[in-house]
């Protein structure tokens, strides 16, 4: 345990954290820009390297060899899952180092109490009493999104009778626990308000139906931030009230963003399940008589038609069928049809959702037609082919005032001559509520999984 | 640093933060997320002044602790991140075309 | 309150400037320009500082013009802009229409 | 001279300016928003009548009466003056109130150079010398702009064979006479540099055209802004370093979008004179053959009409004639026509200037469309009326690549059934191009001036 000499003077030192907060500003910046996106990501990894090597140069740390070894592991292992994580993942891999950064943050404020010790510290208090908790229940809570994700547990909400007095209680407790260790700076009453923490997050979390856990990660997200923003004041450390505070602000609009994009207000994700309102998909099953078809019939109205626009949606990236989808409009479109994708900014589980998958399959991007491009073209188009979507295409958004989705702009495939469903079954989707254009004269269903479906329906295709 | 500066900083954190990310596609939602979750991986600067300042084993091995996950959450975001953009490489349209829509 | 805090402090009030104008619809330009031009009037408590530690008679003269001419920045300022934007009260679109529109 | 002993503390007094300068933020957010508008102005005022009450609650002033005194002064020749202004007439005025407000922060600098005697204040003496050339530079040429929108000076470009030459010439004994009062602090030599700034001013807005000055108005706002930022360096006062700063970004966006609305560049705008490029109107007059028409003829054209779209411009603001336009719109819709008018964001001189203008005139919101809605309307327009706009509907914006408008969004009445000009003569517009829509066969020309001739056809279709 040796001690090093700082080689950057307190001036330098704030000039270079200054420095990556830009980075970290013109990363935000970047990455809220299409064409920048990727740059912007770049920029902030390079804010942080500043940040590091800052914080080495500027501050007498011992333990520097362990310390370095640590980074390692941390890398070793962050580094390749991230490589190697199939993009259906991705969501919850960024649960995962979201809920880490959380623990971390926890972690650093529990070790810096004893060192609060002054009674004129009482607000380094109140700073690391709010960064346990929230880096607590963001670390628990993320870790549950994962196993709702990943489906190690149920994805549907899980409520019970008690829950919403059982988290009250709890919420009461952390509140007594953290006001306790403001006033004592007990280190025990701290593990204790970290584990109330930890139960917040987990009771949080479960209420929440599995398709509504992407804006649970972006709230969980921000809070992570607001608790890196407070072991900055803990620790004095400029750069991370700056830092923590940009992601804790961008990530709460965000969070707001991706709830409007589908119609929603968070309050409701969050807690709707105990309204009795969730929207986690009935499982209803109508039997209203509908049109159903075979993947030849299919391949004949596909094949003849002269426009063709196929709307993906999540049931398309559940049966991993994008790369059958593009050859599909590989072979299409060699017969000389014109084909397009019609993109619903939520279609699938996460925003963007849609772009990467067929950005995946090596779809080209003048294919792949925004909302508000390609509406006004289901006129003109033969066929629309509807693969694995539900409520992006439900006109009860336009015509049923009350619906959980009215509102939502939609993808008006009503307009086409021709509608064509890919889906397993008449299950509803991610809403709950019935399509009515199932059983519209136009529509024909063929029933499968989606890339099973569409493997047929090519095959049908190349053999006309 | 007094508290009035760092409340100042702070409140103009805020309002970059709010201003910045208010504008942003859809399409760009998700890696945004990705992106912001690995700034605050940041906490390791954190992480490592603790570390620095360990005496007792047990401090150290928490801190150390903290040093991997926070590692983790920073290397890993970055990396993912731009992964997810890779995938758009090479499929930017014109300049100015995709700006517009959204 | 050091120089780097102030460098700080810069660096964000550039990012907020930049940021929150540059979604700014072209038939507010004229009234948003007005009113950046009355918030520089601020200047007012720079030569109240001023005029008040002045000692010497030239000194005060010089300041107290500085005073007059700094109130008439921010009071005219804001008084015009209002008057542009009273124009169009009463003649609002159906809120979310107008911004939509541009 | 009594000292009265602050009443505030450092710290209340910072978390006074802090809520200040977030008023300042709110207002110029709620300035860029057409909702909040005017709510963003009056949180302005409120933040610079709580930085007003710090100032003197927290340091320890002497001649506060004679303060007070000089306040009511300003603000008793400010507030009528600004009250009172005609609508037309709000660009000089604000060109005023920003120049007195450089020239304010001119003089804070002057005075405080004694002050920043220590050798270690070089940094200070440099935010002095900078506030001192830049508000001088946007003292002097608000002045020539006031000039010049006011008519006291001719509107048109001013140069002269030395002007660049002289130019750099004042600009290189400025930065010398910057370095030395750095060097020295002599306050004779920070009245030379001054002088100098004055004289850069003049010389930076001679060039200009009448028409681009507003551009201009709004790069001098953002150099107060600088000034003032600068100046609270000096002073020590973030509030002004915020406010100053604000204001400064702020006017370097909003120089830009300005510019970039009318298609040009803001570099071509202040320097495009020297090079010949000047679109300031030329006042060449065709002697092609145009169809001219009466009065009378084009009530009868738009009274039987069923759609008449109004297309005001900078003509129907100098000839005044709004509230004449009005009426006839009045006056055509008491016959069940419908009427709309055109707004296209650069007609006139100002930003919004046709907005202010109709508004003025009491023309109800819901007939001012902006560009983008009305431009598919005209195809079911009878009549397209054109009063005393050329650029912003000359078609050569889209069909004549390097033509001064090429690329710039035009309204498009070249769709209309019939098209009427009212204009006064041939002569082209501000960008001094022939507008070939003149010589189209459905076009007819009203000679006059706009306020006369919507005077005439009122009357005749009050007579139909
Ligand atoms: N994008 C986001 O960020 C996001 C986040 C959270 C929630 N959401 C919500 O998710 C919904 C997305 O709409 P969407 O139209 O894409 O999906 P959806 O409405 O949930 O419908 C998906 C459909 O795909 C079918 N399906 C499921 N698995 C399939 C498989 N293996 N093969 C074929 N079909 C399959 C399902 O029917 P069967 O079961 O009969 O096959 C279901 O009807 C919206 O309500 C949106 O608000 C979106
Ligand atoms: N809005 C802004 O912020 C701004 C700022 C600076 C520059 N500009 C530029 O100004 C131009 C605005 O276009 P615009 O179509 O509104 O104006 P314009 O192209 O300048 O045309 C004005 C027309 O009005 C006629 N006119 C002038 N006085 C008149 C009177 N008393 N009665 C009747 N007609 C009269 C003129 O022809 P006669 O002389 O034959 O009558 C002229 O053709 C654009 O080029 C734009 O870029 C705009």
């Amino acid at each position: 345990m040796t001690a090093s000499a700082p080689l950057l003077d307190p001036t330098w030192t704030a000039l270079l954290y200054l420095a990556a907060a830009v980075c970290f500003i013109l990363a935000l910046k970047g990455l809220s820009s299409p064409k920048h996106a990727r740059r912007g990501n770049l920029v902030g990894a390079l804010g942080a390297a500043i940040a590091l090597v800052t914080v080495f140069l500027s501050s007498r740390l011992a333990n520097i060899p362990w310390i370095l070894a640590a980074i390692a592991v941390g890398a070793a292992i962050a580094a390749p899952v991230a490589r190697r994580v199939k993009m259906t993942q991705m969501p919850q891999l960024v649960a995962l180092f979201n809920g880490v950064g959380g623990g971390a943050a926890a972690l650093v404020a529990l070790l810096e109490l004893p060192h609060a010790g002054a009674p004129e510290d009482g607000w380094v208090r109140l700073a690391i009493v709010f960064t346990l908790l929230v880096g607590a229940v963001s670390f628990a809570g993320s870790a549950v999104t994962f196993a709702k994700l990943q489906e190690l547990m149920t994805t549907r909400p899980v409520t019970f009778l008690g829950l919403p007095v059982l988290m009250g209680a709890v919420l009461l407790a952390a509140l007594a626990a953290a006001g306790a260790v403001v006033a004592t700076g007990s280190v025990p009453l701290a593990v204790v308000l970290l584990a109330l923490g930890l139960l917040a997050g987990v009771l949080l979390v479960l209420p929440v139906g599995g398709a509504d856990v992407p804006i649970v990660i972006s709230l969980l997200n921000a809070f992570t931030g607001l608790a890196v923003a407070a072991s900055g004041l803990v620790l004095g450390n400029v750069l991370l009230v700056v830092a923590g505070t940009l992601v804790g602000a961008s990530g709460t609009i965000l969070t707001r963003l991706m709830a409007a994009a589908m119609g929603r207000s968070v309050v409701h994700i969050m807690f709707g399940a105990f309204r009795g309102g969730s929207t986690a998909g009935s499982t209803a099953v109508s039997d209203r008589p509908v049109r159903s078809s075979s993947p030849e019939d299919v391949a004949v109205l596909l094949g003849y038609a002269q426009k063709v626009i196929i709307v993906p949606g999540y049931g398309l990236a559940v049966a991993q069928g994008q790369h059958t989808a593009a050859e599909l409009a590989g072979a299409l479109e060699a017969r000389g049809i014109d084909v397009e994708f019609a993109i619903h900014p939520v279609a699938g589980r996460m925003p963007g959702h849609m772009n990467v998958l067929l950005a995946e399959a090596n779809v080209p991007y003048e294919s792949l037609k925004e909302m508000s491009e390609v509406n006004s073209e289901f006129r003109q188009a033969d066929v629309a082919l509807v693969v694995g979507a539900n409520d992006v295409v439900n006109p009860a958004a336009k015509s049923t005032p009350g619906s959980p989705i009215y509102g939502m702009p939609i993808l008006e495939v009503a307009e086409a001559k021709q509608v064509v469903f890919l889906k397993r079954s008449m299950r509803p989707g991610f809403a709950g509520i019935e399509n009515e254009l199932l059983y519209d004269p136009k529509t024909a269903l063929l029933f499968g999984d989606a890339k099973d479906s569409l493997t047929q329906v090519l095959g049908a295709v190349k053999a006309l | 640093m007094g508290g009035v500066e760092v409340l100042t900083i702070l409140v103009f954190a805020v309002f970059v933060g709010f201003e910045v990310v208010s504008k942003v596609s859809s399409i760009l939602h998700t890696p945004l997320m990705s992106g912001a979750n690995a700034i605050h991986g940041i906490i390791l600067v954190g992480a490592i002044t603790v570390a620095g300042q360990a005496e007792d084993g047990w401090v150290l091995a928490l801190a150390l602790l903290a040093v991997v996950l926070a590692t983790a959450n920073l290397v890993g975001g970055f990396v993912v991140t731009d992964r997810m953009l890779e995938m758009f490489r090479g499929r930017r349209p014109a300049p100015g075309a995709k700006e517009d829509a959204r």
